[in-house]
C-alpha cells in the first residue's frame, strides 16, 4: 500500500517561502480563522508591497492590523473593514488600496480561483455603485456581471485539526473563508491547533482534502489573539 | 433602550412564521430573537456560516471560534450546522432566506435600501448587506422613524448609494409600522399613544392612511 | 430557546408533490449516493415527462433505468451513460433527448444553480463539441465558454444519515453529486438511511444544513439496490 | 494481459515521482498502482470524490459506498478523504493534479487526445475525461500501440472527435515509450524484444529516432 505524502514544515521555513509583492489570501471572519501565527510570522519576516485578501481587517491590534501598522500592505481586497479605524484611516489617507467586494461574492470570486473557473456571473449589486467598471453578460435574456475568479500565489489558512498530508478540518464559524481560500492559491500554508497523525481525522470529515494544501504548521500553543474578545 | 423601539422589536418579532429561516442584521433586529416563544419552529441564519443560532453567550462563556456575523458570542441549539461562506451565501442568493431583518439609514417609497454607506463618512464596505437586501424572499427594516438629527429615514428617494433597489417590503419604527406598497409607504400600525398625524409629520413622503381602525402595538 | 422546524415525511406524500413535466435531479454517481427509494417510489406514482439531471444512467434495472423502462424520461443531462445499454438505445433511437456536459461541469452548473448564480465561465471543452452553441465570453482576453447555472424543480437526495430539520451527512463516495443538488432545487427531498434526532450530528459534520432541505424520508430498509455490484 | 502489457503498466510506473497527485483512469492505468513500492509516498485521487485510494477489494469485501470512478470497490488509506465532485473537479481544473494517466482511441502527433467518441458507435458521453486530459499538469498515456484490426492508434492528425488539443506529453504502449514534442513524436524506450523499424512500421506518423542507446524496458 502506499502513503500518503508528509508537508508537516517549521512556520519560519513555511513563510519564508513567500515574496516581496506577493499576493496573500489570509482565512478568517474577525477572529474565528484567522491565523494569526501566520501573520505574525509575515510581520517579522517583513515581505513588502503584499495585496491582502481577507474577509476584514481584523480589529485594531490583531491579525491584519499588524501588516498594515508595518506598512506591509499595497492594496486589500476584502467585504468590510469598518472595525479596524486603522485601516479605514489609511484607506483614506490613500496609503494602501482598497477593492470591496460583496461578501458572497469575494467567497465564489475565491472559489471560481480555486476550481478553475475564469469567474461567475451574478446580479448581486447590479444596479449599485459595485458594478461599476464589470462587465456585464447576457444570460438567457438577463444581464449580469462578470466576477473574475481570484486567485493568490500564497494562501495562509488557520484549522483546527491537520494530519501530516495536509487534510485539514476547522471548527464552529472559524471555517468561513478557509476551506475556498485553501483551494485559491499556489502556496497553501495551514497552521493548525491539532496536528494528528494520518488516520486522525475520519475521511468522513475532513472538510479540506491534503490534496490542495503544500505545508502543516503545528502551533505551538494558541496565543491570546485566538481568544474571546473582550469589547 | 426607550420603550418605543422595545416595544418595535416585539411587534417585529410577530413577522417571523413557524418554519422560516431567518437571518436578523446586526444591531436592534438581533434583539428579535428575544422575543421568540421558547421552542418556537425556527431556523435562523447567519452569513459567516451557521443554522441554527441559539441564544447569545457573555464572554466568561463564550466559545470563542463561535459569533456571528455581527462578532457577538452565540451558542448551539439541537441541529445547528456550520458551513462555509461560499455554502452560507449560496442559501442566501438561491432564495432559501425566507426573511431578512436589517437596519437603515434611508428607505424610499419604492423600497429602495441605504444602509452601507455615507460617502465622505463611513465607507467600510457592505459585507453581507447587499446579497441579504437584494436575494432574502422578505426584507424587512429595523429603524428609527428618523436620525439623531431629526430628520426622517423614510424619504420619496434616498440620497445615499443603495444597498439594494425595491428591496423592502415592511419597515418597523418607534413610531409605526409601514409597508411598501406599489402606491408609495402605506401606513399599517401605529404605536401606543400616537397620532398618525405625528407619523405623518416625521416621515419624508407621502404615507397612505387606511380606512378604518388603526392597530395599535 | 427556539427549535428547529420538522421536515419529516412519508415517502407517497413527498414524492406525490412532484408534477408531471417537472425536471428533477438524482444524486449518486452509479450506485453509491443514487435515491433508489425514491426513484422506486417515483415510478409507482408514474410522473411523466420528466427531465433527469444525473451524473450517469446507472446500468439496466437499477435506478434510473427503472424511470427509462417505464417511459417516464423525456430528456436526460448526464456525464456518462455507457454502463445503461437501454440508455444508449433510446438515445440512438430518439427516445429520449439526451444532453452530455463533462462531469465536473454538469456538478459546477449544478453547484451555480444552488448559490444563485447564472452561470460559470470555463475554457472546459472549449475546442471540442462540447462548445457547440455556447456563448463565448472574454475574461482577462481569454476566451472562456459560458456555462447556464442548471437549477430543478425537484432534487432527489440519498444520505446516509438525517436529523428531522434535514441536516444531512453523507458516507464515502456516495456524497459525489448530493450535496449540489440538495441546493439546486425548489423542493428538496432527502432519504436518509439513518434517522437521528437533532442534534445527532455534530455541527461540524453536516454536509448539507437542513436550511436548503424540504422534506426528509427515512428509509425503513436498505433494499438489494444499494448492495455491492456483482459484475 | 500479454507480457508486453504487464511490462509496459510496470514501466508507467516509474512515470510516478515521489509526492505527486495522480488520476489513474479507467482500464489499463488503475493498474499501475499495483506496481508502485508500499510505503511510496504519492496521493491517489478518483473523480467520484476521494484522495487516498487503496487497494481494490472484491465484492465479498467491498464497502458499498466506496468506488472508484470506474466502479471498482476500492479501500481507503490512512488520511483518505472523501469530498463531493464540485470539489473533486476544482482539484482537477485548479492544477492539483500533477499527473493523469489515460487510455485513448487516437493520439496525434501534436498531442491531441481522443478517447471518449467513435460517432455512429459509441458516444456514451465524456464522463470526467475532457476535464482530466485537459487540466492535469502531466497527461501521460496508456494504450495498445495499435487497434484489434491491428491499425495504428498513435496518428498524424486524430480522426475522432477530440478529447482536449495538445494535450499527451507521453504514451506508454506494448511496444515503446514516445514523446510528444514540437517536433513530434519521439521514440524514447522500445519494449525488449523488438527493432525501432518494427515500432517505426505500427506508427501511423513520423517517429524521431534518439542517438545513440535505445533503453528497453
Amino acid at each position: 500500500m502506499t502513503t500518503l505524502p508528509d508537508k508537516s514544515a517549521a512556520m519560519e521555513d513555511a513563510v519564508a517561502a513567500i515574496p516581496d509583492g506577493a499576493t496573500v489570501m489570509l482565512g478568517g471572519f474577525g477572529v474565528p480563522g484567522t491565523p494569526f501565527a501566520l501573520i505574525r510570522e509575515l510581520v517579522r519576516q517583513g515581505q513588502k508591497d503584499l495585496t491582502v485578501i481577507k474577509n476584514d481587517a481584523n480589529e485594531q491590534g490583531m491579525g491584519v492590523d499588524h501588516l498594515l501598522a508595518s506598512g506591509q500592505v499595497r492594496k486589500l481586497i476584502t467585504t468590510h473593514i469598518g472595525l479596524n479605524p486603522r485601516a479605514v484611516a489609511m484607506l483614506n489617507a490613500g496609503e494602501i488600496e482598497v477593492e470591496f467586494c460583496a461578501q458572497g461574492i469575494l467567497a465564489e470570486r475565491v472559489r471560481a480561483g480555486g476550481a478553475g473557473l475564469s469567474g461567475v456571473l451574478t446580479d448581486i449589486g447590479i444596479e449599485t455603485e459595485l458594478a461599476k467598471g464589470k462587465q456585464v453578460v447576457e444570460v438567457d435574456g438577463r444581464p449580469a456581471l462578470l466576477e473574475r475568479a481570484l486567485r493568490a500565489d500564497v494562501a495562509l489558512i488557520h484549522a483546527d485539526c491537520a494530519d501530516p498530508f495536509g487534510n485539514l478540518a476547522y471548527v464552529a464559524t472559524a471555517r468561513n473563508f478557509n476551506p475556498m481560500m485553501a483551494m485559491a492559491a499556489n502556496l497553501v500554508i495551514a497552521e493548525a491547533e491539532k496536528l494528528v497523525p494520518l488516520g486522525g481525522i475520519a475521511p468522513d470529515q475532513v472538510h479540506t482534502s491534503g490534496a490542495f494544501v503544500d505545508r502543516v504548521v503545528e502551533l505551538q500553543s494558541v496565543s491570546e489573539e485566538y481568544g474571546v474578545v473582550r469589547r | 433602550m426607550s420603550d418605543a423601539k422595545a416595544r418595535m422589536i416585539a411587534r417585529a418579532a410577530r413577522e417571523i412564521a413557524p418554519g422560516m429561516v431567518v437571518n436578523l442584521g446586526i444591531g436592534l433586529p438581533t434583539k428579535v430573537v428575544d422575543h421568540l416563544a421558547a421552542g418556537f419552529p425556527v431556523c435562523l441564519h447567519t452569513e459567516n456560516g451557521m443554522t441554527g443560532i441559539g441564544p447569545s453567550l457573555p464572554p466568561d462563556r463564550a466559545d470563542r471560534n463561535l459569533i456571528d456575523a455581527g462578532g457577538a458570542y452565540v451558542s448551539p441549539v439541537p441541529g445547528s450546522a456550520y458551513f462555509d461562506s461560499a455554502a452560507s451565501f449560496a442559501l442566501v442568493r438561491s432564495g432559501r432566506l425566507d426573511l431578512t431583518m436589517l437596519g437603515a439609514f434611508e428607505v424610499s417609497q419604492n423600497g429602495d435600501l441605504a444602509n452601507w454607506k455615507i460617502p465622505g463618512k463611513f465607507s467600510p464596505g457592505a459585507g453581507g448587506a447587499i446579497e441579504l437586501a437584494q436575494k432574502a424572499r422578505r426584507v424587512v427594516v429595523l429603524t428609527t422613524h428618523t436620525d439623531r438629527a431629526g430628520q426622517p429615514k423614510l424619504l420619496q428617494r434616498c440620497t445615499l448609494p443603495l444597498t439594494a433597489r425595491g428591496c423592502v417590503a415592511r419597515i418597523f419604527t418607534d413610531m409605526a409600522v409601514i409597508d411598501v406598497t406599489p402606491q408609495g409607504f402605506a401606513l399599517r400600525e401605529i404605536a401606543e399613544g400616537l397620532e398618525p398625524e405625528q407619523v405623518i409629520a416625521a416621515t419624508g413622503a407621502p404615507l397612505c392612511l387606511p380606512e378604518g381602525d388603526l392597530p395599535r402595538f
